[in-house]
């Protein structure tokens, strides 16, 4: 039992955190269709940021406030001076998707040597409510909890942005017909840019929830892409709640593979994928 | 026997059925229409038969053969050929390089490469492209690149040839022509069912035309028994009665 | 025969100057030093697995990111029979093997759309990497293997020899009637299938062929390498490296993709053997970027532009 | 109203509108026929915004909207109810509507608007919750329309409303589109459905193969020779 | 016609170009001949921008570079009657050893480097080895060490390994500790590279040689971030020792996690990384009683006390090592022994004073154990200052049964202090 706990509720505790990531990634893969492979980059960013700051003296969970807008913005520039260039000169829109895709690859390159040149290649980390609680017999440290919490709530607070704004609506119909909604009067550009933008900044603030319960490195940014990816073709392409769901499951499938044997946790995230790609594409959600 | 027999052929996507239980056949050296109004089940129909999409149910057969489940090649060699509503050209590729890969990979047993060329150069003299043989197949007009897939498909050496809406778009005088080009392609011996939307065309030409309505067939005959039928008239044409009482 | 239609001058001209530049490349490990035969090997190891990266992905393209599983799969041939049989054998294995592993990679996944192919690919040269990282540390106990190592000059002829082959094949390749099916395929799938191509086994094909070029080129570079590791052989660098290159030469011609592969392996050379590997990977992001804005047709299709230009400005006056 | 002066319009490298010219005036139904391929969609691409012109301008109410970005256009008063519906499939009949109100100041005054959809369609307010892929065609095809009034437009583009329904479907749709225009606005109808179409307009143009052909009153029309011939199948 | 030519040769030209101009930048690097030298070379391949790069930084180069400053300051090392200076070229090859062959070979056909010091860890020094056998060069291998190298040091004569490894004394010393104080059970989680499988075979055969039961061996990725289910699983178990082979990362993640959820057994070894100065600063009071591979300190003997402030004074607070740095400095020291005793820079002859020659060093006297007939060699067990270390009070003391401790082996451990 305390191991099926052990298992399960570690398994949500950073499902959390996968669900935000991938959320993020939906959006810039599922609306602005980018596959985004310098997701996990702009994690990266976030969680050292939030490093900077906690190091001179910053409450590590104030420094979401500072992140996620920053992301945001950067995310927003970058969509409209590199994919939208691409998106224009596209004769179609596969051309669009695999352009965008090797160009995501130079983003990658670009902005993790940009993060080795700040930060170097060694891993760093601080300690931050290290306490830990029990759950009926399961022990969890406190600041896993918090980042959690703080993934889950960002993420409904999304899912209710996304339902009952204006800009939230047009949003999704972009993702669903991009052309119709521009007949609707959607600036489509503009929307696709804030797409974009969110993705990033969701994924900084995913960073910073990290930073708190994670050691971190230049180089962790590739592996949360992965887990995205991962957890986008599970949930179904551009489908908000699938990812928010599908972050949870592969939380807890990762858990259980790193409880029997941690080395393969990563081999088995890319079995998942490629059994999902061969069998059913469109993920869990999809229609 | 029929050269291609279709026997409740069905298609449904998602939960909506574009073409339902549609019984049709085409006989060796007719010209045969395919019409409707949008979103009939015209093109799906055409799918079926090329094999770009397989039937469920339904059977597909040619020449006494079922056909249904072959990949698209496969057709090809047997002497299905076609052309598409919205020209799929190799734009890149010059014009005879287009209709040297028809020569090349379309018949059952291909030609030598020196051959093909021939073949390819007769068939755009044929349908009157030679001039522009050397330009990329994307700087034709739209009328030229239709003509550019007819040779394409030419070049497979068909039995049957489909022509997707080979006149839409097209003005007078190369709506004659087209037309032309259709009746000489007949005289070659080639078997030709057609969509098309451009009823002067439809009605000059096809031995006999099939109606389809929302993936149902609603009239197969001569024209002048479909301009005629009832039916046809109400759901097609538009008659102003109380058409929607029926 | 006809032979007033041959064009003399250029048929001594467009397969001399090649020749002419083997000969001088072949010829490099009898007056250039030690430094320059290995310098060399890396750019022709690099024309190598552009160029058969171009065979398939160009023609098609479909982005394949398997480059690297291919190659990975060369150096562990190379490290598993290199010194059971003569190295000769080994190549043929690696190439073998490759060519199979291509070949069930394609059956299962050509069907799939662009981009998820693209991400299939990278999936695979991963989890191969995971999973035979995996297998040796925990069931060999150990992690990566010495492979027999030869001399630099041995090597480098070995590279040169596939090299050319290589380039002859994807010439034939281009020059084909299979090469234009593969061009049918690249500018309308559907069609290709209606006109009598069968689409899916030329992919294949096409694919297990590239294939066999890298793993040769893998299992040759093993012995440069002397001890590999699976991170050594699955590097992903390998996947996108070709990619980049090929895109940034342009790939409407042979000549572009070597081009690229010269230019990037050299500004490899200067960058990344030194201290600025790191910015060696800035400067290929930001190149990767900037060509798929701005150079579509990479740089041959730019010089071929401007030369067009420049050629239109001379003979303007004449016409007018 | 609007004013559609020698334009032409390419695809890549191909010519699909030459010349065409085209008015609209406030309160009419005016109908442009013609078949596949004709340059219908074409034009109204052109007119939306979504196609750049080569030559020629394009004025609503006095102003060149021809260099305008699609959201823009949408705001000064056009709204584009497009062939084949095109819904957001997987949002509910009411986000639909919403999403035609997008436009700032329709937005302000979707309360007031979304009731006076409802009167017209009063099937869409027992379906309001609905996924809009759930619906039948005609119904699909109230969304649209009634998502196309959701903007307040001054002139509404419906693209062939009929394609694709049953006859007896097709005939309610005509008669909203009647009723629209007895409410005020003014339509610019596409239909390849000729007979009911030059029935309920005041004018119309006929499109071939990129050019017009034939503009006048409908009566006229529906006793032309050539319209009998090309389209009714006479 | 001519439309044609141009159409072909100017893609060719251009490949013609640069095809040339490579020639030429590469052969005027290159191409030098050596004549008359005026200084030393000595090439090194080395971690500068890798996942190690903190320890190549601040622990490990400023030994090498103070060594070679130091030579100079006193006119350089006297060759065969004329001193000449030391410069050492460093390359970075970011661990992969890929890119750090190719550096080594660049160092040694372009760069023309007299000798060679090995790259950061054991998987790199593999890379390396057969490079420095394979163009003759003498190869000092600092910072790694492999047991799978040893029987191929026969066959690698100008290979020396210079650290303590797993079977290379360590792990049967602290197999001997544990065993004599009563341990039962080991729990063994290693990092998934070459170094953490070395030392989980080696630990593993010698606990089981001598009746200590191995309830598990699990391995973990380098890019773990989680250490929750090994140690709630080692929990678990109830292990008397529990063993880390990882890298410092990891290991500072397994402390905090260890004491987080409370698991404390009563011996525990982590390492590479407990060795470091940083540890202790880190964990303070919490790290007292935790063993790992090392070791030497200021109480090993008075050179050594000089050399700790040395090289406190070298690399900073907290970046010292108790584990190498003793040993790196005293292979310099033979080295610069042996270059001046065979009076010439020829490897070779070189070669010939490094299989016979004891030379007196700071970690006392220092000679090779020579592999097989003509190997390359390994250092006997006599020449280490130490190979475990347990945190004392602060001080990181050598636990040896032999005369080179400095402190008895404390078991079990101190509980970890509340927080």
């Amino acid at each position: 039992m305390e191991q099926f706990l052990n298992i399960f509720l570690g398994g949500l505790l950073i499902g959390g955190i996968y669900s935000l990531v991938s959320m993020g990634l939906s959006l810039q893969y599922g609306v602005a269709k980018v596959l985004n492979i310098a997701h996990g980059e702009f994690l990266m960013i976030g969680a050292f940021v939030t490093y900077w700051l906690q190091q001179s003296g910053v409450e590590p969970l104030l420094t979401v406030v500072i992140v996620g807008p920053t992301m945001f913005i950067i995310g927003f520039i970058l969509y409209r001076t590199v994919f939208t260039s691409i998106r224009l000169r596209s004769a179609h829109p596969g051309i669009y998707e695999s352009n965008s895709l090797l160009a995501a690859f130079g983003i990658y390159f670009i902005v993790m040597n940009i993060g080795i040149l700040i930060w170097g290649t060694t891993p760093h980390s601080y300690t931050y409510l290290n306490q830990s609680i029990s759950v009926g017999g399961a022990l969890f440290t406190q600041n896993r909890i918090v980042a959690a919490a703080f993934a889950v709530v960002i993420g409904i607070a999304f899912y209710l942005f996304l339902t009952n704004t204006r800009t939230g609506k047009a949003i999704r119909a972009a993702a669903q017909d991009p052309a119709t909604a521009g007949l609707m009067g959607v600036n489509i550009d503009f929307v696709l840019a804030l797409c974009f933008g969110f993705g990033a900044a969701m994924a900084g603030v995913a960073g910073s929830l990290i930073s708190i319960c994670y050691s971190l490195s230049t180089a962790m940014g590739l592996g949360y892409t992965v887990i995205a990816i991962v957890v986008v073709t599970l949930g179904g392409l551009g489908s908000i709640p699938g990812s928010f769901i599908g972050g949870f499951i592969l939380g807890v499938i990762g858990s259980a593979v790193s409880f029997w044997e941690p080395g393969l946790t990563v081999a088995s995230y890319y079995v998942i994928f490629i059994v999902l790609l061969l069998v059913r594409p469109k993920g869990i959600m999809g229609r | 026997m029929h050269l291609l027999e279709g026997e409740k052929v069905t298609k449904y996507f998602g939960g909506l059925a574009a073409v339902s239980e549609v019984d049709f056949y085409v006989d060796e050296g007719e010209i045969v229409g395919l019409i409707g109004p949008n979103g009939a089940g015209k093109t799906t129909l055409f799918n079926l038969i090329s094999a770009a999409l397989e039937p469920k149910p339904g059977i597909i057969k040619y020449k006494d053969k079922k056909i249904n489940g072959l990949k698209p090649y496969k057709i090809c060699r047997l002497g299905i050929a076609r052309t598409f509503q919205t020209v799929k050209i190799f734009g890149n590729m010059p014009v005879i390089e287009n209709v040297r890969v028809g020569s090349l990979f379309g018949p059952l047993v291909g030609l030598s490469t020196a051959e093909a060329t021939k073949v390819a150069t007769e068939l755009l003299e044929f349908v009157g492209l030679s001039k522009v043989a050397y330009t990329p197949a994307r700087d034709l007009t739209l009328a030229h690149q239709k003509r550019l897939e007819v040779a394409r498909a030419l070049a497979t050496k068909p039995t049957l040839l489909m022509l997707d809406e080979l006149m839409a778009g097209l003005n007078q005088t190369e709506l004659l022509e087209a037309m032309e080009l259709i009746k000489q392609i007949q005289k070659k011996g080639i078997t030709i069912i057609m969509i098309e939307h451009v009823m002067k065309a439809i009605m000059g030409i096809c031995d006999r035309i099939i109606v389809l309505h929302h993936g149902q067939k609603i009239a197969d005959g001569t024209p002048q028994e479909v301009a005629n039928s009832k039916t046809v008239i109400e759901v097609y044409l538009g008659e102003t009665s109380d058409a929607g009482n029926k | 025969m006809d032979f007033s239609n041959i064009n003399w001058k250029r048929a001594a001209i467009q397969p001399g100057i090649p020749i002419l530049l083997l000969v001088l490349v072949a010829f490099a490990p009898l007056y250039g030093s030690g430094y320059i035969v290995t310098m060399f090997t890396y750019f022709i190891l690099y024309i190598i697995i552009t160029v058969s990266w171009t065979i398939f992905s160009g023609a098609t393209g479909y982005i394949s990111l398997a480059s690297a599983a291919f190659y990975g799969v060369g150096i562990y041939a190379a490290a598993m029979f290199g010194e059971r049989m003569p190295f000769i054998f080994v190549i043929f294995i690696a190439g073998f093997a490759s060519f199979v592993l291509a070949f069930i990679v394609g059956a299962i996944t050509l069907r799939l759309r662009g981009i998820y192919f693209a991400m299939f690919t990278f999936g695979l040269v991963v989890l191969m990497k995971e999973v035979i990282h995996y297998w040796e540390i925990t069931i060999e106990g150990t992690r990566g293997h010495f492979v027999i190592y030869q001399s630099n000059e041995t090597i480098f002829y070995y590279l040169l020899g596939i090299f050319v082959v290589t380039i002859i094949v994807a010439y034939i390749i281009r020059r084909s009637k299979f090469g234009l099916a593969l061009a049918s395929i690249g500018e309308n799938e559907e069609a290709a299938g209606h006109t009598g191509i069968n689409v899916t086994m030329v992919k294949i094909i096409t694919f297990a062929v590239s294939a066999i070029f890298m793993a040769a080129a893998g299992a040759v570079m093993a012995t440069k390498l002397t001890y590999i590791d699976p991170g050594v052989a699955f590097n992903p660098m390998m996947s996108f490296s070709p990619a980049l290159m090929a895109i940034f030469g342009g790939m409407a011609s042979i000549y572009g993709p070597v081009a690229g592969a010269v230019i990037f392996s050299y500004l490899q050379e200067l960058l990344m053997t030194g201290s600025l590997k790191n910015y060696y990977m800035l400067i290929f992001g930001a190149i990767l970027v900037a060509t798929i804005i701005y150079l579509p047709s990479g740089v041959t299709g730019l010089i071929q532009n401007l030369w067009r230009r420049f050629k239109g400005a001379r003979s303007a006056p004449t016409r007018g | 109203m609007l004013e559609i002066n020698n334009i032409s319009a390419f695809y890549g490298n191909i010519q699909i509108l030459w010349d065409v010219s085209l008015k609209v005036n406030e309160g009419e139904i005016v109908a442009l026929i013609g078949g596949n391929g004709a340059g219908k969609t074409t034009l109204v691409r052109a007119i939306t915004g979504l196609l750049p012109i080569a030559s020629g301008s394009i004025k609503f109410l006095e102003k060149e909207i021809d260099k305008l970005p699609p959201h823009i256009i949408t705001e000064l008063g056009i709204s584009h109810i497009p062939e084949g519906r095109k819904l957001f499939t997987e949002m509910s009949v009411h986000e639909n509507l919403e999403m035609g109100a997008y436009s700032k100041p329709a937005w302000k005054k979707k309360h007031e608007t979304l009731e006076r959809v409802f009167k017209i369609f009063p099937r869409l307010k027992e379906r309001e919750k609905q996924l809009a892929r759930t619906l039948s065609g005609g119904e699909q095809q109230m969304v649209a329309m009634g998502r196309g009034l959701m903007s307040i437009p001054k002139l509404c583009i419906i693209d062939e409303p009929s394609n694709g329904l049953a006859p007896m479907v097709v005939m309610e749709v005509f008669k909203i589109v009647q009723e629209l225009r007895d409410q005020g606005i003014t339509i610019l109808l596409i239909e390849q459905n000729v007979r009911h179409t030059l029935e309920i307009s005041d004018r119309a143009y006929v499109l071939e193969n990129g050019r017009v052909v034939m503009e006048g009153d409908c009566a006229t029309c529906l006793a032309s020779e050539h319209i009998k011939k090309a389209y009714l199948g006479l | 016609m001519w439309k044609k030519v141009f159409k072909y040769s100017i893609p060719l030209t251009i490949c013609l170009i640069l095809a040339v101009s490579a020639v030429l930048v590469a052969g005027c690097g290159g191409g030098g001949v050596e004549e008359g030298k005026t200084e030393i070379l000595i090439g090194a391949s080395r971690d500068i921008t890798g996942p190690q790069a903190g320890f190549q930084a601040y622990g490990f180069a400023p030994l090498y570079k103070a060594w070679a400053e130091e030579v100079n300051a006193a006119g350089g090392i006297d060759v065969g009657g004329t001193k000449l200076p030391v410069r050492i070229i460093e390359y970075d090859d970011a661990s992969d050893p890929a890119v750090c062959t190719r550096n080594l070979e660049k160092l040694i056909t372009q760069d023309n480097v007299d000798f060679l010091f090995g790259p950061t860890g054991t998987a790199m020094l593999f890379a390396a080895a057969p490079i420095a056998n394979k163009y003759h060069k003498i190869m000092l291998c600092g910072e790694g060490g492999a047991t799978t190298l040893e029987p191929k040091l026969a066959e690698m004569p100008y290979v020396f390994s210079v650290l303590n490894y797993s079977n290379h004394f360590q792990i049967p010393v602290f197999a001997d500790l544990i065993e004599e104080k009563g341990a039962q059970t080991v729990y063994i989680c290693y990092m998934n590279d070459l170094h953490g499988a070395e030392y989980r075979l080696t630990a593993q055969s010698e606990f089981e040689i001598r009746g200590l039961q191995v309830l598990q061996a699990k391995s973990i990725p380098m890019s773990i971030t989680d250490m929750d289910p090994i140690v709630k699983e080692a929990k678990d178990l109830n292990p008397d020792v529990f063993c880390m082979f990882a890298y410092p990362n990891q290991n500072i993640l397994f402390m905090q996690t260890a004491m987080a959820l409370d698991f404390n057994p009563k011996c525990i070894l982590v390492g590479p990384g407990c060795n470091f100065e940083f540890f202790n600063l880190m964990f303070g009071a919490a790290l007292e009683g935790v063993c790992g591979e090392g070791a030497w300190n200021k109480n090993s003997s008075p050179a050594a006390a000089a050399f700790a402030e040395k090289v406190t004074e070298l690399v900073g607070m907290g970046n010292q090592d108790w584990w190498g740095a003793i040993v790196y400095q005293s292979t310099l020291e033979y080295l610069q022994q042996a270059i001046e005793e065979a009076g010439t820079l020829d490897n070779d002859k070189i070669l010939e004073v490094y299989r016979t020659a004891h030379f007196q060093t700071t970690a006392g006297e220092m000679w090779w154990d020579i592999q097989g007939e003509n190997g390359g060699g390994l250092l006997p067990q006599e020449c280490y200052a130490g190979q475990i270390g347990q945190w004392q009070s602060g001080i990181f003391e050598v636990i040896d049964n032999d005369e080179h401790n400095t402190a008895p082996f404390i078991y079990p451990k101190a509980p970890w202090p509340e927080s």
